[in-house]
């Protein structure tokens, strides 16, 4: 048997992870939006474990929500992308830095 | 009469700010007439208005006369509450007097937006009122804070190069220095139990420590405002930049609120902490006569110069009102009305010089008595004056001040004379250098001698000046109820 | 070991491999792929929770259409990868330790004594003829049928947000706005130059 | 009698406001007819009242009350004694000469009215001093004749070297003035009023009241009020350390330097001194102090007298070395002694100012004695004025000087202050000097070959009846005042009750002992040729006849041999250049210190513009922190989500 532990840290590691790929990489925009998405799963992932532990279906409905707010997230997320890349000819995150103070 | 009886003093408040609005109406500068007619018009009106406060005034008892009440901010019980006594009245007449003349002086020097500089003025003198009459701590803070506006603007205006600099160093300076009162207003709201009056102020008894707080918060507001040694550099540059109604306003009256303040706020209410604070008052003062008197003696420009000779006089109130003798407050208020007169007469000289040539500077002037001995006989009057020399109103209080400082101190007196000399010096000094010797400069050889209102206001002010000088007892018959109660009030402990 | 905890472990392996060659692998393409392979296996992992309907939307929602998405956007910015290098090596000391650090702490406080099997014993599995979707309906339109408005609205928003920010009117194309052409009058179409009739044409309408 | 008292000062500040105000419309003579009226009808009325004053008429009483301040009351009011009754004859009389001289004198100066309007304001504000019967009216006076000696020795604004010396001067004034307020502090601190009556009684009382000062010693209250007051005293009568003005006033005008800087104003120092007799016999510390400078100003101030080439400053420094008599005879407690010597002083100092002047008149404003000689046949006149006058000064019998002189000079012998021998050879040694100087002065401008040029001697001629009259009428009693008034003024009931003399310091009978009862002017003049003055002043006008007549050569000679002495009388001991390098220099280096380093280094540069800047910095450092890119902000929430998480897990 499996604890519920092991779920969790799984969804703490993809957490570590998709944060690392935030702040770590000079890539371009897109793998940001990646990693926001990845650091949803991580967080679904833990919801389901406990509403399967729990034996209460409500954490399942929670991620339902996450995963539609997450999809228009990525969605304007994309969006925004493209108008960047459209004025900046280049989404380089090096670039990105017009909110210097 | 019962309505201007009982609300004589908001008539002098709320009249010169109506009087400034209506001015503002007279737009731009084709009225510039008009707007100057308008500003004496009210000022004297206002002047007038002030008259019947002597008259009217009982001098034999300490309490305040024409009271008024009026609720104004009940949630808090802060009132509309005016009232005045024998310390606050000389200082309100000193303010309508000396608009009046500021406004005759407007008349040939300013050109440009007469409205506003006209109206300020007489916004300002309102508000000044408002601060002597005021008997509700908040009230006092209003006015208090409100009344820096248009000084700033008229020093930000219409000052000289450095205006901006100038203007917000002052208004910094003072506000910092006033919040720390604010404080302590509201300290003191919560231990007398929900007023602000401060009559009740006067009563509450206080620890040692809360005392000494308190009185180093009004030690921050009103050391700014006198000024005192450490804290006064903002006065030379304010006065170097400020139009010549400006300075007369600045130095004449607005120095007079932080003595004021002492002898409202900090002696009645925090006596212990005062008692015990006093030494460190008096070397204060001390060093402002001596120190600030040398470094006028090596000034180049006369604004400045009469700048630092005002914080060096003002040194002399600070030092009579922390003997907690009679004499010596006698003097800091006698003190305080004279250098009104005799600042205020000695920037409008300087003025006079600066309309005609536009140069502060004591090197472009020399030799002026040749083309300007009019001027030249005041101007060494109003010299004369300044150094204190008997017969001027400025001997009396320097006298009474050395007289009480003598009983508390020697060595105080001692230093405390040493403005006999070095007072004289740097006044004779630019004397010499502007007034006297041979014309250097071709400008000053055709100098026009001065014209009638400047004339007018020299000789009033220089009027004042004998009077005072002469027969100083009616000035202090007016305050020696008031003062007598506030050396008992000072003298009592409070712990 | 049971089949359950051999795939999971099996799946979670995968996971973590793809997650991290999401974050490390230099063309966006890749880490694209990547992405789609993590969302599979984690697809897998919530089926040994008993939460097929989840799984199977997680797969249409994320692979199917935000995966798409983000390929489409890929292949249409034309992103030097070349330049993406440099600085990369720079920080990943620091990152992985922090990482490092926030991952012990979550092991430290996830694992132990509230969450283990003793506290959190596993429930035996559901009937067969559970329905782990019916019983999600149930909830959804009771429970939580705001919240599922709300959602229904938020996608909206994003729809409509996404097409106005990427709107774009090219000059060069031609298109018609309906709108406009509904409002024309007799005025912008029609102009008369000149009333050329003759003399003897008015008496005729006269009559 | 006290409206004539009041009308006394008032008629002088009348006419001067009249002169000075409306100067122009009024024309010259306008402005001179007015104040000589004025000042005429001052000097009759002080006269009147002197004599009232003679035949018992005292007077003491307030005119108004100037300021009630804690219940002492400070009054402006007059004290009308034989002393002051003196004085004021004296001022009205030698300003009335004055001023009639000036007419001469200032014929074609512009500044006419202007001129006359400043010395008759001086009488009245000399009047007020003299009449005061409290100290706060004394000190009134006492600066506004600082004020008009400064605005008369300034008179020619244009000339550097005067609006020099007229600052100079009001500041050594202040210094004393300094001094002289402490004084009055201190006196309404130890007696609680200014009114003389009340403090002169309660004095004896106060007598041994003390005080310690911070070094440990003790100080009696006596000695402190009279040191001060004396201090003020040197100012205005320059003493030595504030003597540095005196010759510099010299600038100013001859009419003022005959009225203020010789006969009145010079004097108000002695005439206080005098004035506060019961003061200061209750002090011997204070008295020998007095005695001792008065000995050092009368001998070495004499000593410069010998080299100076400027006519005005050789009857300038021979006036500072007589005050330096005068405070002696105060010092020696012989006050009677002393006015005597200031009324006989007044008259024949301000005739030979004015003689100096009507010969300035005549040499075209030329002052230098070099330039002069055998005036004596041009201006006969002035020369016997002048004779008459230096005879005085020498202190020959039958004038003025010698009496006073020789009275200070016996005074001195019989008083036993410490510091009464130095003072006693001082003065001794000063009446040779004295004569000498005074012959000199006489001989190289008087007597000898002309050694002006061509253009100047044709011109010589003598000056008009309007300079020589005054001449003249002050000749007269520089002649009889001596032996009219020496034997009722010194040893008669002249002075009553006006000057206090302590029994013990008593020299002035000690004088009528030695001359065993008969102390009549005829018996002192029989009895000069057995004293050694008489013969000390007769050998220095025998030197100065020798060294500027039979042998013009010796006083290049002596001043080459003792070149250095001769170098350090020229340059005044160095004490000028020494207060402008000390004070002068010394205070505006530190006004610049505490300005540039003080103002505005420390108070404006650190704590204001400092703060302003500190705060600029600050911002500048949180600036910094805000990169723009997302991935710090990332970061920067991380980590402190870890700081908190483990801050929770170990705490």
């Amino acid at each position: 048997m499996i604890p519920l532990s092991n779920y969790l840290i799984l969804g703490a590691i993809l957490f570590a992870i998709s944060v690392v790929g935030i702040f770590l990489n000079r890539k371009n925009l897109v793998v940001i939006l990646m990693s926001i998405e990845l650091l949803l799963l991580a967080a679904n992932m833990n919801f389901v474990a406990f509403s399967h532990y729990l034996g209460d279906a409500a954490g399942q409905v929670f991620v339902f929500f996450i995963l539609t707010v997450a999809a228009a997230e990525s969605a304007i997320g994309l969006a925004i992308l493209i108008i960047v890349f459209r004025n900046r000819m280049s989404i380089n995150v090096e670039d990105l830095d017009e909110l210097k103070g | 009469m019962g309505f201007f009886e009982q609300h004589i003093l908001s008539i002098l408040i709320w009249l010169p700010v109506v009087g400034g609005l209506l001015v503002l109406a007279t737009g731009d500068d084709r009225g510039a007439d008009i707007a100057r007619k308008i500003g004496i018009g009210f000022s004297l009106a206002t002047f007038v208005a002030s008259i019947p406060l002597y008259i009217g005034f009982n001098s034999s008892t300490s309490d305040m006369q024409f009271i008024e009440h009026a609720s104004w901010i009940d949630r808090y019980n802060i009132e509309y509450f005016l009232g005045i006594d024998g310390i606050s009245l000389p200082l309100i007449l000193l303010t309508t007097f000396l608009t009046v003349i500021v406004m005759f002086a407007a008349l040939s020097s300013v050109r440009e937006r007469v409205a506003q500089y006209v109206a300020a003025f007489l916004i300002m003198e309102g508000l000044m009122v408002g601060v002597f009459s005021a008997l509700d701590s908040i009230l006092f803070y209003v006015f208090w804070e409100a009344m820096l506006i248009p000084m700033y603007l008229i020093i930000g205006i219409w000052g000289g190069t450095n205006r901006v600099y100038a203007s917000i160093k002052f208004f910094l300076y003072t506000l910092l220095g006033s919040l720390l009162m604010l404080v302590s207003f509201i300290y003191l709201y919560n231990v007398t139990g929900g007023s602000f009056s401060i009559q009740s102020f006067h009563d509450v008894p206080l620890g040692m420590t809360a005392q000494t707080l308190i009185f180093i918060a009004f030690f921050s507001a009103f050391a700014v405002k006198i000024p005192m040694f450490p804290v006064h550099t903002w006065l030379p540059d304010a006065h170097v930049e400020a139009p010549t109604g400006g300075s007369v306003i600045l130095a004449a009256i607005m120095l007079k609120m932080g003595g004021y303040g002492f002898l409202r706020f900090s002696l009645p209410v925090t006596p212990d902490a005062s008692a015990n604070l006093a030494g460190f008052m008096i070397a204060l003062s001390l060093i402002a006569v001596v120190y600030i008197a040398l470094v006028a003696l090596v000034q180049f420009d006369m604004k400045k110069l009469i700048a630092y000779s005002s914080i060096s006089h003002m040194g002399f109130v600070t030092l009579g009102i922390f003997l907690f003798t009679v004499r010596g407050i006698e003097g800091a208020m006698v003190q305080m009305i004279s250098h009104g007169f005799i600042s205020g007469a000695l920037f409008l000289c300087v003025g006079v010089l600066y309309d005609r040539l536009h140069s502060r500077e004591i090197a472009t002037y020399g030799g002026v008595v040749k083309s300007m001995p009019m001027f030249a006989a005041f101007a060494v009057l109003f010299a004369m004056a300044n150094a204190g020399l008997p017969g001027t109103s400025a001997f009396v209080g320097e006298f009474l001040v050395i007289m009480a400082s003598f009983d508390v101190n020697a060595w105080y007196a001692a230093v405390a004379a040493i403005t006999l000399i070095l007072g004289a010096a740097y006044t004779l000094w630019m004397v010499k250098r502007v007034i006297f010797g041979k014309i250097t400069n071709a400008a000053v050889a055709d100098l026009k001698d001065l014209n009638s209102p400047e004339f007018l206001i020299l000789a009033l002010l220089a009027l004042a000046v004998l009077a005072f000088g002469i027969w100083p007892d009616p000035l202090i018959n007016v305050m020696q109820a008031s003062i007598d109660n506030l050396t008992v009030l000072a003298t009592r402990s409070k712990l | 070991m049971t089949v359950l905890e051999i795939s999971f472990y099996l799946f979670s392996l995968i996971l973590v491999g793809s997650a991290t060659m999401v974050v490390t692998v230099k063309n966006p393409v890749k880490s694209a792929l990547f992405l789609v392979l993590a969302f599979f296996s984690a697809a897998c992992i919530w089926m040994t929770l008993e939460a097929e309907f989840l799984a199977i939307v997680l797969v249409l929602v994320y692979v199917g259409a935000v995966m798409v998405l983000f390929l489409f956007v890929v292949m249409m910015l034309d992103i030097d990868v070349a330049r993406m290098r440099e600085g990369f090596a720079r920080y990943l000391p620091v990152g992985i330790v922090v990482a490092l650090v926030l991952v012990i702490e979550l092991v430290l406080v996830l694992s132990g004594k509230f969450f283990s099997l003793d506290a959190m014993p596993r429930p035996a599995g559901h009937m067969a003829d559970y329905s782990n979707t019916a019983e999600l309906g149930k909830l959804l339109y009771t429970d939580y049928v705001f919240a599922f408005e709300i959602a229904g609205l938020v996608l909206l928003v994003a729809i409509v947000a996404a097409i106005s920010l990427t709107l774009r009117r090219r000059p060069v194309t031609k298109y018609q706005s309906p709108s406009q052409q509904v409002r024309v009058t007799k005025a912008d179409r029609l102009r008369i130059i000149s009333d050329a009739q003759t003399e003897s044409e008015r008496q005729e309408d006269a009559q | 009698m006290e409206a004539i008292y009041l009308s006394i000062p008032l008629v002088c500040l009348f006419a001067a406001i009249v002169a000075g105000l409306f100067g122009t419309h009024i024309g010259r003579r306008g402005a001179h007819t007015i104040t000589i009226l004025g000042v005429g009808i001052a000097c009759l009325l002080s006269i009147y009242v002197f004599v009232d004053v003679r035949n018992g008429g005292i007077f003491n009483g307030a005119v108004y009350t100037w300021l009630v301040s804690d219940g002492v009351p400070f009054e402006i009011g007059f004290l009308i004694d034989q002393l002051s009754a003196t004085m004021m004859v004296v001022v009205t009389f030698v300003s009335l000469m004055v001023h009639i001289y000036t007419i001469g004198y200032m014929h074609e100066d512009p500044g006419y009215q202007r001129f006359f309007s400043y010395i008759s304001l001086f009488t009245f504000a000399m009047l007020m001093l003299v009449m005061s019967n409290n100290f706060l009216q004394l000190f009134f006076g006492w600066e506004a004749v600082g004020l008009v000696s400064y605005l008369l020795i300034g008179f020619w604004y244009e000339r550097e070297t005067a609006i020099f010396a007229n600052m100079k001067a009001f500041l050594v004034n202040r210094v004393g003035d300094f001094g002289f307020l402490l004084g009055i502090a201190a006196v309404l601190f130890v007696f609680g009023t200014l009114d003389y009556a009340a403090v002169f009684s309660t004095a004896p009382g106060a007598a041994d009241m003390t005080v310690m000062d911070p070094f440990g010693n003790e100080w009696h209250w006596m000695t402190i009020i009279c040191l001060l007051l004396f201090v003020g005293a040197m100012g205005k009568s320059a003493q030595v350390p504030l003597h540095v003005w005196l010759p510099d006033s010299m600038e100013g005008p001859t009419p003022i330097s005959a009225l203020i800087h010789a006969a009145t104003m010079v004097t108000a120092g002695i005439f206080m001194v005098a004035r506060m007799s019961p003061l200061f016999e209750l002090s011997e510390t204070a008295l020998s102090v007095v005695l001792v400078i008065g000995a050092i100003t009368a001998f070495f101030m004499a000593l410069i007298g010998l080299v100076q080439n400027d006519i005005k400053r050789v009857v300038a420094y021979s006036t500072l070395s007589q005050l330096g008599y005068m405070t002696v005879a105060l010092g020696a407690s012989a006050y009677s002694v002393a006015i005597f010597h200031l009324g006989t002083h007044a008259f024949f100092k301000a005739l030979l100012f004015l003689g100096a002047g009507s010969v300035i008149i005549a040499m075209h404003h030329e002052q230098d004695m070099r330039k002069m000689g055998g005036l004596r046949k041009y201006m006969p006149i002035t020369y016997l004025t002048a004779l008459i006058g230096s005879l005085a000064l020498a202190g020959i019998p039958p004038f003025a000087g010698f009496f006073s002189k020789d009275a200070i000079i016996e005074a001195v012998h019989h008083s036993n202050l410490p510091g009464a021998g130095l003072a006693y050879y001082a003065v001794l040694s000063g009446v040779v000097i004295t004569a000498f100087y005074s012959f000199r002065l006489l001989f190289l401008v008087f007597h000898g070959k002309e050694r002006m040029d061509e253009h100047t001697r044709a011109h010589l001629h003598e000056s008009p009846r309007v300079v020589t009259v005054p001449l003249v009428l002050l000749a007269i009693p520089s002649i009889i005042a001596g032996w009219l008034f020496v034997e009722p003024m010194l040893f008669g009931e002249y002075f009553g009750s006006s000057i206090f003399v302590n029994p013990e310091h008593d020299t002035v009978s000690a004088i009528a002992e030695s001359m065993d009862g008969h102390v009549s002017a005829w018996a002192m003049m029989s009895h000069a040729p057995h004293s050694l003055p008489f013969w000390l002043a007769v050998s220095g006008i025998a030197l100065a006849y020798l060294f500027y007549m039979v042998a013009p050569g010796l006083p290049g000679l002596f001043a080459s041999t003792f070149g250095f002495i001769y170098n350090m009388l020229v340059k005044k001991y160095g004490i000028d250049e020494l207060y402008q390098a000390v004070f002068a220099k010394g205070s505006l280096l530190l006004g610049r210190a505490f300005w540039k380093i003080g103002d505005i280094a420390i108070i404006d540069g650190l704590f204001v513009n400092g703060s302003a800047r500190l705060v600029g910095w600050c911002s500048s450092i949180a600036r910094t922190v805000q990169t723009g890119f997302v991935y710090h902000y990332a970061f920067a929430m991380i980590v402190g989500l870890l700081s908190l998480m483990s801050w929770y897990l170990w705490s």
